[in-house]
């Protein structure tokens, strides 16, 4: 077999595990949300279908998958209709550059890791500002401005949040983090805990999660940029949403956690435990908190986020290093 | 406010009710300025009228030598109702907030009598703390055919809505107010004042099914 | 004023044209607006919107986030309540006053009940009362967790809502155990109740109370009041000053979260509130924040005022010795209670009759809905939710 | 320095909040599984009027003097005498009608009957396909008269 072949194939089986790996934990991740909320509010959550409700997100699927796909009339078809990929591509694309294993990556190392890993996660904003726009309706518009404003607030501290880590570690190559922090023998979250704290914050409110959740704060504008979407469109974006919320989970676990670093078991299964967790508690602040209104939730981030991150910057540059 | 000044003062306020309702009970009870038909001619004080009121007519009466008030004070609820032209409404409305300190206006109820329609306002006095110890209603007439009444909006705001729902049940327009539009009933609404006793409901009626068995 | 086209229509019928329907006066505004400064959006909420507490339609102006005018629209659950008791006898009346303000019935039974009682001089047995007053409070008590639930709720904190209707819940299984209903009762009764309460129900009683003092209510206010969110989105919103309170007649927790020490329970008893003792929690400068304070204390109040009832509740009938068919004499009254959302009052004119010649609903959350707009001008369209949360209204009552 | 407490407070206040929805994962649910599990209702719970079959004869208590249909408020209860061949008066129910549909469930009806042929009973589950259903004749209210132990509270007894 001719070399390329083997490259080409040795891609498919990587990109197939990929999005097999994206589906199952959307559904499982779906089911932990409804479960977990359960709990914390004296509720016993889904438990008719299939035991403990395991089978609920199936059936959650398949409906959405039998739901009739409806155009608003006076949307723009094109934008409209391509706004759900544009949102999904980047969950997919920061899949390339996670180490699962002591030299195992599953794209290539890139020595600029985190760089393409801000510029990625930043991308869904265009994909919501299509979906606002397109849907040519008063409340997606009001929705996708909120959105694009937040995103744009908290972008800067997120990325000088990660500048810290990269200060610390040195390289900007994501495995070349990791493996600083076995070496070192302790992870980044603890000198560097203002910026995993600021990471957190950054990164909740860029998926609109936790008590920022302004994009379809549904008291006031319905579904925000989602209204004009049904069936399967609208999953792809809930399925957008929820692999979001698992990569920024397993960024953070991996930046300030030692992502495959463990004892017993394998790489990969320890990073896959420390992003839940990290899942577990974003949905745990979600489930606590009231919502902020939009304009505080920009003050919070021009006013102090971004302050405390420089501070945080220099402090660490000053001691640390 | 110390708790003792306000045990007192409430021991005080238990002692008016009870004796109020042992008034009621003891006298035929209920305000004669009702009369239903008459209306508007009880002379007679009705039972005791505690003295704070009777002050409170007297410098009404020579604030408005030339009208009638025919005041009666209702044991029942300790009210006092006072018969006020329509024509002279408004300057006794001020008078009735600005002097003698009757700034909240509980309840404005449209009422109709046969005969004629009626206003009736309920005035009180609401200081902190403090037992309010003059509550006034007033009654206004308004002929039947030619509804109109003086708007109070500017004397007490929260006749606002109120006048608009009199306007929308009973059809008595009220002169300046601000937007005196429909305010409970459906704005294609045809069928007349619902509150009126003369209404009859034009409707069709829906038959409910019942199967026979 | 609207330029009136006086036509009748067929026998006695008389129509009055309005010239100026609600859309048309708000398009008019709006076009005479747009012309001038920037542009404005009209948007509509409600009235199917999960957070205006029933079916009320606010009609907005924005200029951009901000709100420029709220003109509530009411009249969706209008059932004209005041005409179809007019046919019918006292005794029916009760059950259906349940329906005005559905979270607080017991209050507006009380208030029909008193009407009458006090028309007719009738004096309730003394346990009775103090039963009445055990009820009430706990009624307050049920309205106000609900109050609780849906404010958070509509900030965004759904768990509280859970939590709240957990305590809810728990009440509603004690009122369905001596009423045999969970919200609307029918339990209070012209001279006095419908049935004496057995002692059993009594300790559960102590033990809800227990339970609720120690867990439920400091985790309301680590969950949500204390909590900074909370704080900064309530703070300084939709603010009364004391004199618009009392202008625009508002009463109960709107009047009292101005810092006006108002409450009918002490300056005006229409039951034997003054032989127990209890304060009167008051805002200072009239927010959201205080009037979910003054809200939140009374809830405490109420648990104590329960507390002792139980512990001086004396023996004896609870039902006076009536004849079955009620004639009042011939009279009009002013009866008033108050309610968790202010002061409800009944004017009941009786022809002597068998039932009310003509019933006035005196509803508070009809009359707070006038403050709506003072308070959200200005404000952003979020804001607006946590004004219409802020006075806790129920459309039962206000749309009557 | 003003700033630090704010953010102090701000950060114990959140905290605080996190703990409550902690500990409530570790308290069992407050719901159950309804159609599974039914709710347990206390005695006297109020789910319709049923009419009292007497225990002896099987005959209904009631004798079709018609108080009831006069005291409920949205007039939901339908009741026609029986007469007999020459049209004397059977003082016995030939049907009697009761519109659940229209029924707010008040309980005047059970008050008002002199004969004690009224009864509540704790059955809340009406609901039908079709609202024709909704009106149930005088064997359909004495069957669930049956199966659920129905009470008769009024007039200030004790419970």
């Amino acid at each position: 077999m001719p070399g390329w072949l083997i490259d080409f194939l040795w891609v498919v089986v990587k990109v197939t595990l990929v999005i097999a790996f994206v589906g199952v934990n959307f559904i499982f991740m779906v089911w932990l949300e409804r479960k977990l909320s359960a709990k914390m509010q004296a509720r016993i959550g889904p438990n008719r279908v299939g035991p403990h409700g395991s089978l609920q997100l199936i059936a959650d699927a398949l409906k959405l998958f039998s739901k009739e796909d409806i155009k608003p009339a006076m949307a723009d078809p094109k934008v409209w209709a391509l706004a759900p990929v544009v949102m999904f591509a980047p969950a997919l694309l920061v899949f390339y550059v996670l180490p699962v294993g002591p030299n195992a990556v599953i794209g290539t190392d890139l020595n600029v890791g985190l760089l393409y890993l801000a510029a990625v996660s930043s991308f869904t904003l265009v994909g919501i500002f299509m979906a606002g726009w397109g849907s040519n309706s008063k409340y997606s518009l009001l929705g996708a401005m909120r959105a694009g404003a937040a995103l744009m607030a908290y972008e800067i501290p997120l990325v000088l949040s990660i500048l810290t880590v990269a200060m610390l570690a040195g390289t900007l190559s994501v495995q070349g983090i990791v493996q600083a922090q076995v070496d070192r023998g302790y992870y980044f979250v603890f000198p560097g805990i203002v910026a995993f704290i600021i990471y957190f914050i950054c990164v909740m409110a860029e998926l609109g999660r936790g008590p920022f959740d302004l994009v379809e704060a549904e008291h006031e504008l319905v579904m925000g940029y989602q209204t004009e979407y049904s069936g399967m469109r609208w999953g792809i974006m809930l399925m957008a949403e929820y692999t979001n919320q698992f990569t920024a989970a397993a960024i953070a676990a991996m930046l300030f956690l030692g992502g495959w670093d463990g004892p017993f078991l394998p790489g990969w299964l320890w990073l896959v435990i420390k992003a839940y967790a990290l899942v577990m508690v974003m949905m745990w602040v979600r489930w606590t908190l009231p919502r902020v209104r939009i304009d505080q939730l920009l003050d919070l981030s021009w006013k102090f986020l971004l302050p405390v991150s420089l501070l945080n910057l220099v402090v660490v540059a000053i001691f640390l290093v | 406010m110390t708790d003792e000044e306000r045990k007192d003062q409430a021991a005080a306020a238990a002692k008016a009710a009870a004796a109020a309702k042992a008034r009621a009970a003891a006298g035929e009870g209920g305000g004669a300025a009702a009369g239903g038909e008459g209306g508007g001619d009880g002379g007679d004080a009705g039972p005791v009228m505690p003295e704070r009121y009777q002050q409170f007519l007297d410098a009404l009466g020579k604030e408005f030598e030339g009208v009638d008030f025919a005041p009666a004070y209702n044991a029942a609820d300790g009210f006092l109702y006072i018969n006020v032209p329509r024509d002279r409404l408004r300057e006794i409305a001020l008078y009735l907030r600005d002097r003698a300190g009757l700034n909240y206006l509980r309840a404005l109820s449209g009422v109709d009598w046969m005969d004629r329609l009626q206003v009736v306002y309920h005035l009180t006095r609401v200081e902190p703390d403090t037992r309010p110890e003059l509550l006034v209603a007033m009654q206004v007439d308004v002929d039947r055919d030619q509804a109109v009444c003086p708007s109070l909006v500017d004397v007490w705001p929260t006749a606002d809505f109120n006048e608009r729902e009199v306007f929308d049940l009973f059809g008595i327009r009220f002169e300046g107010h601000p937007n005196l539009r429909r305010i409970l009933l459906p704005d294609n609404w045809q069928g007349g004042y619902p509150l009126r006793k003369d209404f009859v409901d034009k409707r069709p009626k829906r038959q409910r099914k019942i199967r026979p068995r | 004023m609207a330029d009136q086209i006086e036509r009748s229509i067929g026998a006695g019928v008389q129509v009055i044209e309005d010239a100026e329907t609600m859309e048309e006066a708000l398009r008019r505004a709006h076009l005479e607006e747009q012309a001038g400064e920037r542009r404005r959006m009209l948007v509509n909420f409600g009235p199917q919107h999960p957070s205006t507490h029933g079916v009320l339609r606010v009609l907005l102006t924005l200029e951009g986030e901000t709100v420029i005018d709220a003109q509530p629209d009411i009249g969706y659950l209008h059932r004209n309540w005041e005409k179809i008791v007019e046919g019918w006898t006292y005794a029916m009346v009760v059950p259906f006053s349940d329906r005005n303000d559905y979270l607080a019935a017991i209050c507006n039974e009380q208030a029909v009940v008193g009407a009458v009682e006090r028309l007719m001089g009738i004096e309730v047995p003394e346990r009775g009362q103090f039963l009445r007053v055990l009820v009430f409070e706990l009624q307050r008590l049920t309205s106000h967790l609900i109050w609780f639930g849906t404010f958070a709720m509509d900030m965004g904190a759904t768990t509280a809502f859970l939590h709240a209707f957990r305590e809810r819940e728990r009440c509603y299984s004690l009122f369905e155990e001596i009423t045999g209903a969970r919200l609307l009762y029918n339990y209070l009764r012209i001279g006095g109740l419908r049935n004496d309460v057995p002692d059993s129900w009594l300790k559960k009683l102590e033990q809800f109370l227990d339970d609720f003092e120690k867990e439920a209510y400091p985790s309301y206010w680590d969950l949500v009041i204390n909590n900074e969110i909370f704080r900064v989105r309530t703070k300084g919103i939709g603010v009364i000053t004391p004199e618009q309170a009392i202008a625009y007649g508002a009463s109960g927790p709107v009047l009292r979260g101005s810092g006006i020490r108002w409450d009918l329970r002490k300056v005006d008893p229409f039951l034997p509130y003054d032989q127990f003792e209890f304060d009167i929690p008051v805002g200072t400068n009239g927010d959201a924040y205080d009037r979910a304070i003054v809200r939140m204390k009374e809830m405490m109040e109420s648990v104590k005022i329960i507390r002792q009832v139980m512990k001086r509740l004396p023996d004896g009938p609870v039902m006076a010795k009536l004849p079955r068919a009620l004639r009042p004499p011939k009279g009009q009254v002013y009866n008033r209670v108050e309610s968790p959302r202010g002061e409800v009052g009944v004017y009941l004119i009786s022809d002597g009759g068998t039932g009310p010649y003509r019933i006035k609903w005196r509803s508070p959350c009809f009359t707070h809905l006038m403050l709506l707009p003072v308070m959200a001008r200005g404000h952003l369209v979020a804001d607006l939710v946590t004004c219409i949360g802020s006075i806790d209204i129920v459309l039962g009552e206000v749309d009557r | 320095m003003g700033v630090l407490n704010d953010v102090a407070r701000a950060a114990k206040s959140i905290v605080k909040g996190h703990m409550v929805t902690l500990r409530e994962i570790f308290k069992p649910p407050m719901t159950i599984r309804y159609p599974d599990e039914k709710p347990e209702q206390p005695k006297g719970s109020r789910g319709m009027p049923v009419l009292k079959v007497n225990a002896e004869t099987g005959e209904l208590n009631c004798t079709a003097c018609g108080l009831c249909a006069r005291s409920c408020p949205p007039g939901c209860i339908e009741v026609i005498e029986e007469t007999d061949a020459n049209g004397k008066r059977m003082r016995r129910p030939l049907a009697y009608n009761l519109d659940m549909g229209k029924c707010m469930v008040c309980n005047l009806c059970i008050e008002a009957c002199p004969f004690d042929a009224l009864e509540m009973a704790a059955n809340f589950e009406i609901s039908v396909y079709d609202p024709e259903n909704l009106v149930f004749n005088k064997d359909q209210l004495a069957t669930i008269w049956k199966n659920y132990d129905a009470v008769r509270i009024a007039g200030g007894e004790k419970l």
